[in-house]
């Protein structure tokens, strides 16, 4: 039963993938201009554009290119920018563009997720032990406030303050590269805690909100007459019950903390994934477009699975079988 | 409730007791009662902003308005502090705040609510039809939107924006398709919970259409949960065009909207001005007493037994 | 007249900039008489600060942080490609010209020792260097030079400058040090135009370009087209000049986080200042505005070969609608001049023609225009490409629509602009940098037939005295064929310049030497080579 | 004797959303003694509920003590304070809920939850509380009771799930144990394993107890005391022999009028014959049905097998059996919202698709379904008279005022008053609501109503209410009925004819006459035998009998081989019962017995 739901959910995500590709495929493809005219620019005559064109295989029919594409894709060959591309030469390969984009975002969002993380489901549970006290009451306006709010004032505001009024963090989070421990740390800082802020309110609220939900069901009223204390209640009885709605929004949160976050790297000059693909669509670079979109999306369903996973695995129906 | 007299049992005095509380107004809190206020407040907004601002939202303020006796010729007109001239003071071209905000409030809040209106056609009629439709209606309609979904809605809008440009149309077509999505799935969910319920089952038995059994059996029984579900998305597009707004794809000048406003007078923040901070807080109390009030509305229907954990 | 005011100005501020550096005055008598002659403080203080430094000497070493305004994944290392400053800085960095525009637009030999027309400026002979060597160690010669003009000739050439070469019919090497430049028709600013970034000297064979093997001051260690670079003083290089141990450039798009982190010091440089923030770095501490006069101008191309664009009553309305003088005291904030519908503006000098009067704002004939030319409404393709030309539009807007016109304004993203909106609709806004000679520019603009004659007027007369112009030596007769063609631009073609704007980057106070060079952002791009870092 | 508790002028009010307080106890007084069963009895929203959970010092949520003591070991339990309030709970004072099911945390193994409440008030530690858990399992008659403790609660049965609530309950030991309808849910056979295990339990540890319950027969087997209740005042207050044998009050002469008689021959409704011999108005033939993917034609998961049934015009058949007998997937099968996989079902002799959406419009109206839950078969977004109006205009084409005057007719019918029709659903009793429901089905003007456990849900007195208006209205249309229900003496007093299911097959079918009085199928006997009677002592005598001892609640599953009944039938032959499909026993033309024991074996 664990194993067939598992399963089952790893053939979804895997059908999910390939409409994203087709998806992506198909929307990149609508941008007006064709890569070869891209490349070429203003050097492009009608024969070096089919020239190049044939050489990209821009010439075969769409759903050839679609399936050589998604099979450059399985083998991991994303193919070329046309960053950098002088004379003479094709581009730069994206994987090398994309690397350490990769690198930067991921480095990012793992401190975000490590530090909101524990600090929300703290604050959420915290909230829910004590409904309606002051301290839920500043919980609940706090997140409620953070995520009313559009991001980029929560970063300009924590700019303000940290970095321009304060000084005690730099304003924007540049990266040389030669970073290491604390310098890398306090680079990423300002970008991490405007993410912090933004992500825990979400998760806050949500564990709070489940926690309470889970609050009102008949085991809780049987753990109360039974004299349980409210912090096992919570920490034993409720917690255990809300791990898959939890765990999906922090999935959610995640996905986001990896291709959601283009105001946050724009405010910060933070060299992400994101922004790059921004610049992909800005340039027209389609190949980079649709490799950053493909990274994205997959992240987001790989996530969603396994935030489902989990809920599959901590439901004991499933792990126990009759 | 008092009982209408049991017209079989010769033993009246004991009439069948009720067994259902009565119906449950909905009673709203204080900070549900800012929300409604402000909320109505912005609705106001939206019908008369235009004819209570003091100025045009395009207009740049004459340097004659701000000089001081004894002061320069041309004195600055951009980052006024309030002033009897521009209440709310000057943005960084010394257009008044106060009418950018009144006027904004019909392009903000019109747009977002249009393009609300039109995720939640796109998604209910879709979500119900995977509700009721065939499994495999609702396997490839709900795989769509997962892959829909996947797309970080931010990216999608920019990918769009980039293809065909960045007209008012075409912002609030293109939301109103992103949020569907997620309107796909809250309508889905609660079609199928409410297509499993007995009356429906009646429905059916009884040889009802697929059209009455949308239209009268579960459209009436999903409305107050998506009622709530819209507040939400409401805010949610309001920050996502806000966002857009901010990235400089959102509405055309000299059109005022709350999300560019707060991007164009960033500058001013560092000098003290209030400019970029009214349209937020303009995002904020509406954004946030819409909120409050969806607070208000689903603690009426979910238990609050915990409130009273001892 | 506003003109000779401007000139005076100029020139007096040069000899209080001699006489502080000198000595003879201090401080604060330079602040006063700066301002007395009209020019903000900001200004003056930038002034002064430049004064201070040039009587300085350079100090060697410390690693400098340059934030640019502009990237993206197609950054290039390649020279003729090249289009945005920071491709310039970089340019700088890894490669020398034959000639650069040295402090105060002066013409300086670089690795051509010298440069000679001929007697008609037909034939220019050009003696190199000796003893320069390339990053990859190479012995630099005439055949890279050869090698390397090469690349702007040919129809198929992707040069982004291949016009101002377009009358070279051959370049010859005479021997390993010595080039000769064989001319169609003459042209006595060749050695201006080779001045350009694109003109670059690079290695002969060159393939892959993203090592920026040149001559230059600093070797490339890592490019990243879009991230950032790193370069590294190149110790064999030829001159005394490159201070820096190593210098980063990077891009920060959004201006106000580029502002931040000048003002929170994690960057020493950065481009194209905001006007609204000038104010901010200026009262910012150890921080100053670096603002140059400039040429550089935003503008409105109204097509002429397009409606409405070729109708002459709209773009005169649009014209008389302009605001200039509040354009440059309101959006500007000062940094910058009014402009006068053509591209010359007073920092070409002698070449800006001051007899022509400035069109002033006149709603009542911009009216009377607009109702000939029967149009009501219009729409303006708008990108932010030029500082303050978004908000000027805006005004133009308003001011239009008190007189009853409509103007729609189309805001576009500046990325794909040029490619996408520019010389393409028939109303659009555009920017250009100031290039080394008035006859560069107004030929790139405004010579009939030119790949980028972006209003699409084309005017027989105006090829005429642009050749004629090259031709001619005598400096009364070339100034009057320079006020001709202005002229013929201000009231034939389908231009609208209302104002120039200074060129305005952030410096951080212990950056000094940066040169005073208009051709672009931080001193022409060139000051990697000779600026250097206090202590 | 000192009294356990005493509840002293309790007062509970229920405060409105508009602040106002609905007292819902109104001065309620009574006493538990030591080693006593008090009984609270009374319908829903008497306050029973309500009254019990005070003795743990909590009200439901919306609920305040308003005055009143509530005394425990002579302490008050409302004024104190909730750290104490929580050391009392679960060590003095233990509770039971209806549904154990919902009681039990599904994340949690059972162990840890039965243990949980001594070892975290220090009365036992981790070990000792194991051991006296599996006491407790044992003392319960809970299978394996060593390794109970490690598995989750859905891998038991429910009324084991009950039984562990008890062991859950009775862990700390405590001086006080409030059961709240703890056998409501759950099949007859079932409720006496459960009831004897509470008795036995109950009287071992000495422990008191008030058992809150609207079935009176089953107080009568566990009370000492019995309180009757009503809209939250007393009505009569006594011993549990004087309040069942001598009942004082009309209130409780009216509880126990509504208690119907235990099953016996000669209970059925006289048959009226006039269309006998005419073609049945609805008949299954080998019909077999089930859920989830069908694969060769039979779906993954069986539910229904070979079913032969007749329902003459204007009798009443009613089916029982015990729950996922496959009652009520009969029921959807014949309306066709299940469609079968083998067999068919006529109407009036045609044969009907398998699918409702190929039926036609007049064959759907002649069968009409009458859903179990009222409370969710009515769409409450709907008012009464759009409910019923509907119907009307769909199948007969009424509209405006000829509408309205049969829905007034309707709303006679089913005895309610007229402006009923301009209600909602929700602001209607759960009686009247399943009266609206059966006037639905009855404004199709069908032949034959299906009526699923339609009473089930309901109180004593309002079930037997709606029972009697069937009746009524039985006689008034000559309407066919299918009643389906789980309680025999429901069936026994309403129908003509009885068809006895079990895992998915008719065990025994014909006359009620036939079906109540022997030759039973083994089956039968033992549904016959576990319906409480009231009468004291009862429980007891019956747990004597063979038939009662079978009655283990086990999983029942569809099954080729053998008899289903094999493993719980106390005449089980083995060899033969567990290998082959028993034959079709006729004892008349119209009683039928499946088993492999002969007539003969029967009729001796």
């Amino acid at each position: 039963m664990l194993v067939q739901a598992i399963i089952k959910r790893i053939l979804i995500s895997f059908v999910t993938l390939l409409v994203v590709s087709i998806i992506i495929f198909i929307g990149t493809s609508l941008l007006p201009g064709d890569v070869a005219n891209i490349i070429l620019g203003q050097m492009a005559t009608p024969e070096s554009l089919a020239a190049l064109r044939e050489h990209l295989g821009l010439d075969q029919p769409p759903h050839v290119r679609y399936f050589m594409w998604l099979g450059n894709l399985f083998t991991g060959d994303l193919g070329m920018s046309k960053a950098g591309s002088g004379i003479g030469t094709v581009g730069t390969e994206i994987s090398v563009m994309i690397v350490p984009r990769l690198v930067n975002t991921l480095r990012l969002a793992g401190m975000v997720a490590v530090i909101s993380i524990p600090l929300a489901m703290s604050l959420g549970l915290l909230a829910s032990m004590y409904p309606g006290s002051r301290i839920d009451r500043a919980i609940t306006f706090t997140t409620l406030s953070i995520i009313s709010v559009p991001d980029f004032l929560v970063a300009m505001i924590l700019v303000m303050i940290l970095a321009v009024q304060l000084g005690w963090l730099p304003s924007i989070a540049y990266l040389s590269g030669s970073e290491t421990g604390w310098q890398l740390i306090r680079a990423l800082l300002m970008p991490t805690l405007t993410l912090v802020t933004i992500v825990s309110a979400q998760i806050i609220r949500m564990t709070r909100a489940t926690i309470l939900n889970i609050m009102s069901s008949p085991y809780i009223e049987m753990a109360i007459l039974k004299g349980v204390n409210r912090k096992r209640i919570i920490m034993r009885h409720a917690l255990l019950n809300t791990v898959g709605p939890i765990v999906n929004v922090i999935a959610l949160n995640m996905a986001w903390l990896i291709g959601g976050v283009v105001i946050v790297e724009t405010v910060f000059a933070y060299p992400g994934l994101a922004k790059l693909m921004i610049d992909g669509v800005q340039t027209r670079d389609l190949p980079l477009v649709q490799a950053c979109a493909m990274i994205f999306c997959a992240t987001y369903v790989i996530l969603l699975m396994i935030a489902d996973m989990a809920s599959i695995i901590s439901n004991p129906r499933l792990r126990h079988p009759k | 409730m008092s009982q209408e007299e049991n017209t079989i049992e010769e033993e009246t005095a004991f009439q069948e007791l009720p067994d259902a509380p009565p119906r449950r107004k909905i009673r709203f809190t204080i900070s549900g009662k800012i929300g409604i206020f402000f909320v109505l407040f912005w609705i106001m907004m939206v019908l008369i902003g235009p004819y209570v601002a003091p100025y045009n939202e395009a207009d740049f303020l004459d340097e004659s308005l701000f000089i001081v006796p004894g002061g320069d010729e041309y004195p600055d007109t951009d980052y006024q502090p309030p002033s009897k001239v521009a209440y709310l003071g000057t943005d960084y071209l010394g257009r008044d705040t106060l009418s950018r905000i009144l006027y904004g409030a019909r392009t903000t809040i019109g747009i977002s609510f249009v393009a609300t209106l039109l995720a939640y056609l796109l998604g209910v009629t879709l979500g119900i039809a995977a509700a009721v439709g065939s499994e495999w209606l609702d396997m490839s309609l709900s795989r769509f939107n997962d892959a829909f979904l996947s797309i970080p809605t931010i990216m999608m809008g920019l990918v769009v924006i980039a293809a065909v440009g960045s007209t008012i149309p075409i912002l609030i077509v293109m939301t109103g398709f992103i949020y569907a999505t997620s309107v796909f799935r809250v309508a889905r969910s609660l079609g199928q919970d409410v297509m499993v319920s007995d009356f429906v089952e009646a429905a059916k038995v009884r040889g009802e259409g697929l059209w009455w059994i949308i239209t009268r059996e579960i459209l009436p029984n999903v409305v107050m949960p998506l009622a709530t579900d819209f507040g939400l998305r409401f805010v949610w597009i309001i920050l996502f065009i806000s966002s857009l707004s901010f990235l400089g794809l959102g509405v055309q000048p000299p059109m005022s909207d709350w999300g560019s406003m707060v991007k164009e007078n960033l500058g001013g923040l560092p000098y003290g001005s209030i400019a970029p901070l009214m349209p937020s807080l303009a995002i904020a109390t509406l954004t946030i007493s819409i909120n409050l009030i969806v607070d208000d509305i689903s603690a009426h229907s979910g238990g609050k037994l915990s409130n009273r954990m001892i | 007249m506003k003109e000779d005011k401007n000139l005076q100005q100029m020139k007096d501020i040069k000899s209080l900039q001699q006489m502080h550096a000198d000595g003879r005055i201090n401080r604060r008598d330079f602040m006063k008489a700066v301002g007395a002659l009209g020019i903000t403080i900001s200004v003056a203080g930038s002034l002064l600060k430049a004064t201070e430094a040039m009587a300085k000497t350079p100090r060697k070493g410390g690693s400098v942080r340059m934030a640019s305004n502009l990237h993206g994944p197609d950054d290039q290392m390649d020279p003729i490609v090249m289009t945005s400053n920071i491709d310039y800085t970089r340019a700088h960095t890894a490669y020398n010209g034959l000639v650069q525009m040295r402090e105060n637009m002066q013409l300086k030999p670089e690795l051509a020792e010298e440069f000679t027309p001929n007697s008609d400026a037909t034939v220019w002979t050009f003696k190199l260097q000796k003893g320069v060597k390339f990053h990859d160690g190479s012995n630099f010669s005439a055949d890279d030079v050869i090698w390397s003009m090469n690349r702007h000739l040919g129809e198929k050439t992707p040069s982004v400058i291949k016009g101002f070469f377009s009358q070279v019919k051959e370049w010859k090497k005479i021997d390993s040090h010595t080039v000769k430049a064989i001319l169609n028709s003459p042209d006595s600013d060749l050695p201006a135009k080779l001045s350009e970034k694109q003109a670059k000297i690079v290695k002969q064979g060159t393939t892959d370009f993203k090592k920026g093997n040149g001559t230059g001051p600093y070797r490339v260690t890592s490019f990243e087209p879009g991230t950032k670079s790193l370069h590294v003083r190149n110790e064999d290089y030829w001159r005394e000049t490159a201070n820096f141990d190593a210098i980063e450039i990077t891009a920060i798009t959004d201006p106000q986080a580029r502002v931040n982190a000048l003002i929170a010091g994690d960057m020493h440089l950065i481009s194209d200042v905001d006007a609204k923030m000038i104010k901010l770095i200026e009262s910012s501490n150890g921080v100053h505005i670096n603002s140059t006069k400039s040429g550089r101008y935003g503008g409105i191309c109204c097509l002429k070969n397009t409606a409405p664009g070729k109708n002459d009553d709209l773009v005169k309305g649009f014209q008389y609608i302009q605001d200039r003088e509040r354009i440059v005291r309101s959006i500007l904030k000062g940094n910058g001049e009014v402009g006068n519908d053509h591209p010359i503006s007073t920092a070409y000098g002698a070449d800006h023609c001051y007899e022509l009067p400035v069109r002033q704002y006149d709603p009542d004939k911009a009216k009377w225009h607009l109702n000939r030319s029967g149009y009501s409404s219009a729409e303006l393709y708008v990108a932010e490409v030029a500082t303050g030309i978004g908000d000027s539009c805006l005004l133009m807007q308003n001011n239009l629509s008190k007189i009853g016109f409509d103007l729609k304004i189309k805001k576009v993203p500046t990325d794909g602009y040029w490619g996408a909106v520019w010389m393409k609709e028939p109303l659009n806004v555009v920017s250009w940098n100031m290039r080394p000679t008035a006859n560069s520019m107004l030929d790139i603009q405004f010579g009939p037939g030119r790949a980028w004659n972006d209003t699409f007027w084309n005017n027989e007369r105006m090829g005429q005295l642009l050749k004629m112009n090259l031709a001619e030596t005598d400096p009364k007769m070339r100034h009057e064929m320079f006020c001709e063609m202005q002229a013929l631009i201000n009231m034939f073609s389908g231009m609208v310049v209302a104002y120039h704007t200074n060129v305005n980057d952030g410096v951080s106070d212990k950056i000094q030497g940066i040169p005073v060079n208009p051709l672009g952002s931080i001193g022409g791009c060139t000051w990697p080579e000779f600026a250097w870092m206090e202590a | 004797m000192a009294h356990i508790l005493e509840v002293d002028q309790l007062k509970i009010d229920a405060r409105k959303d508009d602040g106002s307080l609905t007292p819902i106890v109104k001065g309620v007084s009574f006493n538990v003694k030591r080693g006593e069963v008090v009984a609270l009895i009374g319908e829903s929203g008497s306050g029973k509920t309500t009254i019990a959970l005070s003795a743990l010092g909590y009200t439901k949520p919306g609920l305040e003590f308003t005055s009143g003591e509530v005394r425990l070991h002579g302490q008050n339990v409302i004024s104190m304070p909730s750290e104490q309030k929580r050391l009392m709970r679960g060590q003095k004072v233990a509770y039971l809920a209806q549904s154990a099911a919902a009681t039990f945390n599904p994340a949690l193994t059972i162990g840890e939850q039965v243990t949980e409440s001594p070892v975290l008030h220090g009365q036992l530690n981790q070990e000792e509380a194991n051991q006296r858990a599996i006491e407790l399992y044992r003392a319960l008659e809970l299978p394996d009771p060593e390794i109970l403790g490690k598995r989750f609660p859905h891998q038991v049965s429910g009324g084991q799930l009950q039984r562990l609530m008890a062991a859950m309950a009775l862990c700390g030991k405590p001086d006080l144990l409030v059961l709240d309808e703890p056998t409501t849910a759950l099949d007859v056979t079932t409720q006496i394993e459960v009831l004897k295990a509470f008795k036995s339990v109950i009287k071992q540890e000495g422990t008191s107890a008030i058992y809150v319950t609207h079935d009176l027969s089953v107080v009568a087997q566990i009370a000492d005391d019995i309180v009757v209740l009503y809209a939250g005042e007393v009505q009569e207050h006594g011993s549990a022999e004087q309040v069942v044998n001598k009942p004082g009050h009309d209130y409780t002469r009216r509880l126990m009028n509504a208690v119907r008689p235990p099953p016996a021959a000669g209970q059925g409704e006289e048959m009226t014959g006039e269309h006998e011999r005419e073609v049945p108005a609805l008949e299954v033939i080998k019909l077999s049905a089930g859920y989830g993917k069908k694969i060769n034609g039979v779906p993954a998961t069986r539910v229904l097998k070979d079913v032969n049934i007749a329902i003459e015009r204007g009798h009443t058949v009613g089916v029982i059996g015990e729950s996922g007998c496959g009652k009520s997937t009969l029921a959807r099968v014949m309306s066709g919202l299940l469609p079968s996989s083998h067999g068919e079902v006529l109407l009036d002799g045609e044969s009907l698709k398998p699918d409702l959406k190929n039926r036609k419009r007049s064959e759907l109206q002649k069968v009409q379904f009458v859903f179990q839950m009222a409370d969710t078969a009515l769409n409450p977004r709907q008012r009464i008279d759009q409910i019923l109006g509907r119907p009307l205009e769909f199948y007969i084409g009424l509209k405006g005022g000829g509408k309205r005057k049969r829905i007034a007719e309707l709303l006679e019918m089913v005895e309610l008053p007229q402006d009923f029709a301009g209600r909602y659903p929700d602001e209607l009793s759960g009686g009247q609501k399943q009266r609206i429901n059966l006037a639905r089905a009855l404004a199709a003007a069908p032949e034959v109503l299906l009526c699923d456990e339609v009473i089930s849900a309901l109180d004593s007195i309002v079930g037997a209410n709606v029972i009697e208006l069937l009746k009524r209205l039985r006689k008034k249309t000559g309407v066919s009925f299918v009643f389906i229900s789980h309680d025999l003496s429901t069936v026994a007093s309403f129908a003509d004819e009885i068809v006895v299911l079990y895992a998915g097959r008719v065990v025994e079918q014909g006359q009620v006459d036939q079906v109540l009085s022997p030759p039973y199928h083994p089956y039968t006997r033992l549904l016959i035998a576990s319906v409480p009677e009231l009468q004291l002592g009862w429980l007891e005598e019956t747990m004597e009998t063979q038939e009662a001892q079978a009655g283990i609640d086990r999983v029942v599953q569809i099954t080729d081989i053998g008899c289903p009944f094999y493993d719980r039938c106390p005449i089980s032959i083995e060899g033969t019962c567990d290998k082959e499909i028993p034959p079709i026993r006729h004892f008349d033309e119209s009683h039928q017995i499946e088993c492999h024991h002969n007539e003969n074996y029967f009729l001796n």
